[in-house]
């Protein structure tokens, strides 16, 4: 699995409680081998999914971001993807314009009996998030070196945002 | 905050791939985390008292536990750390293993991947807040949608439970599809004679109030506390007079309507009593053919009347009743066949369906149980069963099997046999779905002891020849084609969802799948359940079921109803979604999105309107959470900022970067 | 009757098939509606749904091989009524386009019908009757084919005895020439 | 009778029932306009219309919820008042439309870039047929009105009010540009340079909510999620990250509800091309939904509802 | 006044020359244009698609990029079997990755812009009945007539998308229209034999005469058609079916053109009645002269 030769990227996963999330448990039990890189977090519903948490994780260097949940028609809720899934295809076509590779979003239904399904959708998705690499990211590294400002501070020698008037 | 974690081994299952006394360590140096552990099983007794005890000699607050699956322990934990003392939404999980230890292969990446889970779980912690469960009194009595055998069982059971039962029934008497039938499979025993006395108790039975001619016009409330409208149509017949004489009946002029309790073979008079063995047996009158409530003369009815209860005024009343619970049972209707042209589309008078035929056989049927066909009234000798029409066929969108048409057709060839004993019977079929105790046994003999000619392949054509119809189909085992010249057709017609049901689906906040049929919460651990909570499902409206099935629905729908109102007060799940009013803008964009109508606008004291939720009725999904612009609807439990904060705890801020 | 063993199923040939008529056959469910319709069938030597049964398990000897899809009529019987919207008749034609490019002809006097057709509108442009009747019979041998006919066709006026050359007749011919140079991938 | 006139007319025919009408007045300088809130009759005097009056009038209308008010628009303006129509944000009855048939308006920031200096203050302009004569300083410069027509007007399909109670002007029959070039050419750049782009944008950005606070489909005002702590979507740092986060924010609330009227960007001081986002946006809801909001009455928002079988989402192969 | 791209399909140069001839005659006294596709060429018929799609759907599109030159984007034909080749080729060209093979065969490349439909549709769909029974001359009443449709017309329906597939209606309905006794025959839409005649004789002598019997059955005086194939099959052969399945049938085969443009009074030269095997003067007698009828 070439994902684990390498340095571990940052992926995020949102999956819904009663679907995807049973079948990542599913696969566990049925010990699919998957990557590592992916880290779940568990919402009750697809529904519950705000495509800003994605943003969100993008912004703050995400490498990739999965969301899964039930297949169309299978909410728990009755609802709930159905509304995800207008609003999760609306930002990752609207991504593209930002800039953002929209292949580092992707969403999809696994339901809680397709362990298999699970491990292919991960493999497959890291396998990807590794083609393209570390995301980069939106703030440029900033010519303020924090540390030495941190060292200063610590030494009473006054506020590092001040530092240049002080100078 | 003061939490305590704890890092669980699972035994080898965990503790095999993941350096768990390390991710302990880590778990240290996380804000707020007081005490950090790892423990052998911490499901065990010894595990969740070592948890208990810690809560109490470090004085934590939060409780974390890397484990397995939420799915599995949560609950477990959860009790624990209440018996602890703790709010049990204190505390969270990690999954380690079925997301962890059980997929990855590589010890120290797992054990990185571990530590960063419980950082997570410790951040989202560090968010949660108690949450009390909310406590309702109920209102003890079930309505009964539908009064077929299954909503017939479902409201006996519950009356005989010591509820108050309210049964509805659309029809002008309870008895659904059962009461049409002549036999039934595998014993051949009477229909009528089984159902009847079934009848009467629901008729006679102290606990329950029966409404025919009434549907459910609306449905508010919440489980416990439904508050249900039923609208009861005119009869044009003061019921509570009627003696069910039958006189006005046979005194009509006015017979040229088709019966639909005889599947339309013969017409009924404008005032009737559908069968004899009716509940309630009252007449009513059809408002679309009597001549006094069309043309405005005749009224013979009236006249002949010993106890003077016809009411040509009457009009439609609407009753209110308050309800704990819902019993849906509303069954299922024919697949309209006409939709197979190659059958004919009604052409050919001597093509029926099932039902008509089951009519046909009754000895109160229109033919007085001699079977006759319709165009000439001759006997028939060779009669021709169609099998899946509408049924597993995707051309005309019913892919599933009605899972009952094999064994009528095998009923209806055997009762063909007793009835005319030179008859020769056909069933085209594609499979025989015979599962079930003395089920194919049935079919064999039908095969076997009745000769019944089974030919396995479809029918693309029948037309006229003579007086005879030509069935074309094909022997797929012989791999020919085949003819049989058919005195008589009958089609096999597959089930569908009930006219109305998605209406009625819609005023229960129940979700009907593709084809109309109710669904259930769990296809396999839920059957009788919905997800509204306090409303149930019985018999065909969650899915073609034969009678066995339908009854055994009907007791388990009772049974989780009784379960539902013998607690003296309900509980509702807190991780439910809260507004906060004074972000709320009042623009109802939740309301308008939830699916189970929990959102109510309100108006503050100053009369803005703004959003509340109703506890009870909340499921706890969050679509409301993210359709709010404001974030001014929260999902308790699973609210912005503790999604946020764990999206933070697995990407850190870039602004963080320099300093790594 | 042989035995086939399945596990010698020509999976090349079911995607052939498959990819080339655009249809599942995995589909199909056996019901025999397409059989139960076909007005060929009483001169078939495999009943179609025989042959979507022969597809699916891949047999690709015994459907080149047969007799039925020589005489398919396109009649669009099996494919109107099929309850899980297969186009059968496409697959049946699939199947003959196989058979021919292999070389197959079980039914030959069909396949030379269809060849002097084709002669006769590649020539001509059109369809030209009397040509394609002597080509055929010529090519079958088969010269006493409908002579009893040819009082009432030539009295009545029915067959022209000159072809109706069109002026297109070469982008015609071109178009069967590009169709020959593409081969089956054309 | 001229346009202004009619509009005149038809204002003083309603002024009595209303709080206020909300039109146009000339600004601090004879370039810039600003809002009018007519209260009186004396003050129709100051009205007016025209290539100038650029700003969406329809943002005040949330702010007079509750109140009957009286509000003027162009064509474009129009959508946004559909829009918190069919978002019942604002009462049909409570609003008295009047509707302009417009011509189009200008971009003032082309007006500055198309002048030799920074203007400062104008003193005079005279608005011709297609051209704009503009007084600086006692110099007089002649510009074409094409060449500093707002972007929204290449583009404008609905040059007449979609909804009002009068309409006042003559109809016309738009052939709109199919998309603006500047549009087009970002479009097809790569991801990286895209990127740079916003990063160098979103690095000049001040977080001054100007951009929020024009938008005529913000309503939440106060209680925006970009500022509040509960929940904390975003840091106050000044990161281009933040403020991407911001408006990022912002383009996800107006899916499906952003009428394109540009007052975003207009408001902008640091000149972010905002509407590259709108657009973008947009084009994907009308591929996806074949929606575009403030088009109709009663519309339900696309992110609003859903069906069952999505024709235009293909659920990608995984 | 509707105008249609004409195709007439190659049989109607020889061996169905009535119904070409009928059908313009028809068309021209109902208002219907019918526009000659310039230098048209044969749709390949069914030899080509048994042979291959894409060489199938090229002979055919040549023929609809003809229609394409001359502006029009409707075309009528009277041939089912035309009609089927056509519509086949369009819709399989639906299918861009389809059309660019066809294309590549093609000299002037086809845009896939027209609309075939039979010369019947074009009448049943565009033409008023009320202006049809308006113009009826002599009224058909007295003729019993089963109309048979042939097995392409209507089928598959996702393809032709007219009437009905089962159990069509158009002729029916016309015939009715113009006086006719409609009796109900119940193989509408049963093979008969198609191009089998020549090559497997003994396929059309048992499809026909299964068809021959039913109209028989249902008294039938005579079998309209609307498709040159099933004519010839059924009249042509008419003897040949007699001979092989010991029969004797003696029923004529109209085109519904012939029999519609005799109620509608037109020249009975244009009609071809003479070019009928099965002699149709008795049947034709059985129609009442309208003085009688009256």
């Amino acid at each position: 699995m070439p994902a684990q030769d390498v340095r571990e990227l940052r992926i995020v996963g949102f999956l819904c409680n009663w679907c995807s999330y049973g079948g990542a448990d599913t696969a566990g039990v049925g010990r699919f081998t998957q990557p590592t890189d992916l880290r779940i977090i568990r919402v009750p519903c697809s529904g519950r999914i705000d495509p800003l948490f994605i943003v969100r994780a993008l912004m703050n260097g995400a490498d990739g971001v999965l969301v899964s949940g039930c297949h169309p028609r299978d909410c728990h809720y009755a609802e709930g993807n159905f509304y995800a899934r207008r609003r999760l295809e609306m930002l990752k076509r609207f991504l593209p314009i930002t800039g953002i590779d929209e292949r580092r979003f992707e969403y999809t239904w696994v339901s809680a009996s397709e362990g298999q399904r699970w491990q292919h959708v991960v493999t497959e998705f890291t396998r990807r998030i590794h083609e393209l690499g570390p995301a980069p990211s939106f703030n440029p590294k900033s010519d303020v070196d924090w540390n030495a400002l941190a060292v200063q501070a610590s030494q009473g020698q006054g506020c590092p945002c001040h530092g240049s008037i002080q100078a | 905050m003061r939490i305590g974690v704890f890092i669980c081994h699972c035994g080898s299952n965990i503790a095999g791939t993941v350096d768990c006394p390390s991710v302990a360590a880590t778990a240290l140096t996380y804000p707020d985390v007081v005490f950090s552990t790892d423990t052998m099983y911490a499901c065990s007794e010894p595990g969740q008292d070592a948890i208990i005890q810690a809560v109490k000699d470090k004085n934590l607050d939060g409780v974390v536990v890397a484990s397995c699956t939420p799915r599995m322990h949560e609950q477990t934990f959860r009790r624990a750390v209440e018996r602890a003392g703790l709010n049990r939404y204190m505390f969270e999980m990690a999954n380690i293993r079925e997301h962890v230890s059980w997929i990855g292969k590589t010890k120290d990446l797992n054990t990185g991947k571990a530590a960063e889970l419980v950082r997570m779980a410790v951040e989202k912690l560090r968010r949660n807040r108690p949450l009390m469960a909310k406590r309702f009194e109920t209102t003890k009595r079930v309505l009964v949608i539908g009064g077929g055998v299954a909503g017939i069982q479902a409201a006996l059971d519950c009356a005989d439970g010591g509820q108050e039962v309210v049964l509805v029934e659309r029809e002008q008497s309870i008895g659904g599809k059962m009461a049409k039938l002549d036999k039934t499979f595998p014993t051949v025993d009477c229909s009528s004679c089984v159902l009847g006395p079934k009848m009467v108790d629901i008729a006679q039975h102290p606990n329950i109030t029966l409404y025919t001619c009434a549907e459910v016009e609306s449905v508010g409330g919440y489980v416990g506390n439904f508050q249900v409208t039923v609208r009861r149509k005119a009869t044009h017949v003061d019921w509570t007079k009627c003696t069910g004489c039958g006189l006005c009946v046979e005194k009509c002029p006015s017979r040229k309507h088709p019966d639909p309790f005889n599947e339309n073979l013969c017409n009924a008079p404008s005032i009737n009593i559908p069968f004899p063995q009716a509940i309630p047996k009252k007449a009513a009158i059809n408002a679309s053919s009597c001549l006094m409530l069309t043309k405005g003369k005749c009224g013979l009815c009236a006249k002949v009347c010993p106890v003077k209860c016809i009411d040509f005024e009457q009009k439609d009343e609407l009753v209110n009743v308050d309800v704990g619970a819902i019993v849906v049972a509303t069954g299922y209707d024919l697949f309209d066949w006409h939709k197979y042209p190659q059958y004919g589309e009604g052409r050919y008078k001597d093509v029926i369906t099932s039902l008509q035929y089951e009519r046909l056989l009754s000895a109160s049927g229109p033919t007085g149980g001699h079977i006759k066909r319709p165009s000439d009234g001759k006997e028939p000798k060779n009669v021709v069963f169609i099998q899946c029409v509408g049924s597993r066929d995707k051309s005309v969108n019913r892919p599933y099997c009605s899972g009952f048409c094999c064994m009528y057709t095998a009923k209806q060839a055997i009762l063909t046999k007793d009835h005319i004993p030179d008859s020769q019977s056909y069933v085209f079929y594609m499979d025989i779905r015979s599962p079930g105790k003395l089920y194919d046994e049935f079919v064999r003999r039908a095969m076997e002891e009745y000769g019944a000619q089974y030919v396995r392949g479809r029918v693309a054509m029948i037309y006229p020849k003579g007086d005879k119809l030509v069935v074309r189909g094909a022997d797929t085992l012989a791999g020919t084609q085949v003819e049989v010249p058919a005195d008589l057709v009958v089609l096999a017609v597959g089930a569908e969802s009930a006219k109305g049901a998605v209406q009625l689906g819609e005023k229960l906040r129940v979700a009907p799948d593709q084809y109309g049929f109710f669904v259930e919460s769990h296809p396999k651990l839920k059957p009788v359940e919905t997800n509204t909570a306090g409303v149930f499902l019985a018999g065909a409206c969650q899915g073609p079921k034969d009678i066995p099935a339908s009854v055994g629905q009907g007791s388990a729908a009772a049974s989780k109803v009784l379960g539902l109102l013998s607690k003296a007060m309900l509980e509702s799940d807190p991780a439910v979604s809260r507004v906060n009013p004074a972000r709320c803008v009042g623009c109802g964009k939740c309301i308008q999105t939830c699916p189970f109508g929990a959102i109510k606008e309100i108006q503050d004291r100053f009369g803005n309107p703004k959003a509340e939720v109703i506890d009870t009725v909340c499921q706890g999904c969050g679509i409301c959470t993210v359709t709010c612009p404001q974030g001014a609807i929260q999902l308790e439990h699973f609210t912005d900022n503790q999604i946020l904060a764990e999206v933070n705890a697995l990407c850190p801020p870039k602004m963080f970067a320099n300093f790594e | 009757m042989q035995i086939f063993n399945l596990a010698d199923a020509d999976q090349g040939f079911i995607d052939e098939v498959e990819a080339r008529s655009h249809q599942n056959v995995k589909n199909c469910y056996q019901c025999g509606n397409c059989t139960a319709g076909c007005p060929y069938t009483f001169v078939y030597d495999y009943s179609v749904s025989q042959i979507m049964r022969l597809v699916q398990t891949g047999q690709k000897d015994a459907i080149l091989k047969c007799r039925s899809i020589w005489l398919c009529g396109s009649c669009q019987s099996c494919t109107t009524r099929c309850p899980n919207k297969i186009d059968v008749a496409r697959v049946m034609d699939v199947c003959r386009h196989m058979a021919r490019e292999e070389g197959y002809a079980t039914e030959r006097s069909v396949k030379i019908f269809a060849d002097s057709f084709l002669e006769s509108v590649e020539r001509h442009g059109r369809a030209y009757e009397l040509g394609l009747m002597a080509s055929y019979m010529t090519r079958s041998g088969r010269v006493f084919t409908d002579v009893d006919l040819a009082p009432q066709v030539l009295m009545r006026g029915k067959l022209p005895f000159k072809p109706h050359p069109i002026q297109g007749r070469e982008q015609v011919a071109r178009i069967f020439e590009r169709f020959r140079k593409g081969g089956k991938n054309a | 009778m001229s346009q202004l006139d009619d509009l005149k007319t038809a204002i003083k025919s309603r002024l009595g029932d209303l709080e206020c009408v909300i039109g146009w007045e000339q600004g601090y300088d004879p370039l810039h306009a600003t809002p009018l809130f007519i209260r009186s009759e004396a003050d129709l005097d100051r009205l007016i219309i025209g290539p100038l009056a650029v700003h969406n009038l329809a943002t005040y209308l949330t702010g007079w919820k509750g109140k009957k008010v009286g509000v003027v628009v162009k064509g474009c303006d129009s959508k946004s008042v559909i829009e918190l129509l069919n978002e019942k944000l604002i009462n049909r009855d409570d609003v008295v439309i009047f509707g302009l048939c417009c011509d189009g308006v200008v971009s003032q920031r082309k007006i500055r870039a198309a002048l030799p200096a920074d203007p400062g203050f104008v003193e005079s302009v005279e608005i011709g047929a297609d051209s704009l004569k503009v007084t600086v300083a006692g110099q007089a410069a002649t510009l074409r009105l094409d060449d500093v027509r707002a972007d929204k007007c290449r583009v404008c399909d609905t040059p007449d009010a979609l909804v009002s109670d009068f309409l006042i002007g003559k109809a016309h029959t738009p052939a709109p540009a199919p998309s603006l070039k500047c549009q087009d050419e970002f479009e097809a750049k790569s991801d990286a340079e895209k990127f740079a782009f916003w990063q160098e944008t979103m690095g000049r950005c001040i977080r001054c909510y100007a951009c929020r606070n024009a938008c005529p489909m913000c309503v939440c005002r106060d209680y925006c999620i970009a500022t509040s702590r509960d929940p904390l979507w975003v840091s106050q740092e000044n990161l281009p990250s933040e403020n991407m986060m911001f408006q990022m924010i912002h383009v996800s609330h107006l899916a499906g509800r952003c009428t394109e009227c540009g007052e975003c960007e207009r408001a902008c001081p640091v000149d972010i091309p905002l509407m590259l986002l709108r657009r973008y946006m947009n084009k994907q809801v009308r591929d996806v939904f074949q929606h575009e909001a403030g088009k109709a009455l009663d519309q339900t928002p696309p992110l609003l509802t859903f069906k069952v079988e999505e024709e235009r989402i293909n659920e990608r192969g995984w | 006044m509707l105008k249609v791209a004409y195709y007439p399909g190659c049989s109607g140069q020889g061996t169905s020359l009535e119904y070409d001839t009928s059908t313009r005659a028809v068309c021209k006294a109902l208002d219907v244009e019918l526009m000659d596709i310039p230098d048209w060429s044969c749709c390949g018929s069914s030899p080509a698609h048994t042979v291959n799609h894409v060489l199938s759907a090229a002979l055919s599109a040549r023929n609809l990029a003809q229609v394409e030159a001359m502006g029009m984007t409707k075309a009528a034909t009277p041939c089912p079997s035309c009609l089927t080749n056509l519509r086949t080729a369009s819709h399989k060209m639906d299918d861009p990755e389809f059309k660019d093979k066809v294309n590549a065969l093609l000299d002037v490349p086809c845009k896939n812009s027209v609309d075939t439909q039979s010369v019947l549709q074009v009448l049943a769909e565009n033409v008023d009945p009320e202006l049809i029974k308006g113009k009826v001359v002599k009224p058909l009443t007295g003729i019993k007539i089963a109309c048979y449709y042939g097995c392409i017309m209507n089928r598959p329906p996702e393809v032709m998308r007219f009437d009905h597939h089962e159990n069509p209606m158009a002729m029916d309905n016309l015939m009715a229209l113009l006086g006719a006794e409609v009796v109900p025959f119940p193989l509408k839409v049963e093979c008969c034999g198609a191009s089998y005649g020549i090559p497997r004789g003994d396929i059309v002598a048992t499809l026909s005469g299964k068809l021959l019997d039913a109209s028989r059955d249902v008294g039938a005086d005579a079998i309209v058609t609307a498709c040159p194939l099933c004519q010839m099959n059924l009249d042509l052969r008419q003897g040949q079916i007699n001979d092989a399945l010991r029969e004797n049938f003696r029923i004529p085969v109209f085109y519904y053109t012939q029999l519609l443009g005799y109620a509608l009074g037109i020249d009975r030269a244009e009609l071809g009645f003479e070019k009928l095997c099965v002699d149709p003067r008795l049947a034709l007698g059985r129609i009442k002269q309208p003085q009688q009828a009256m």
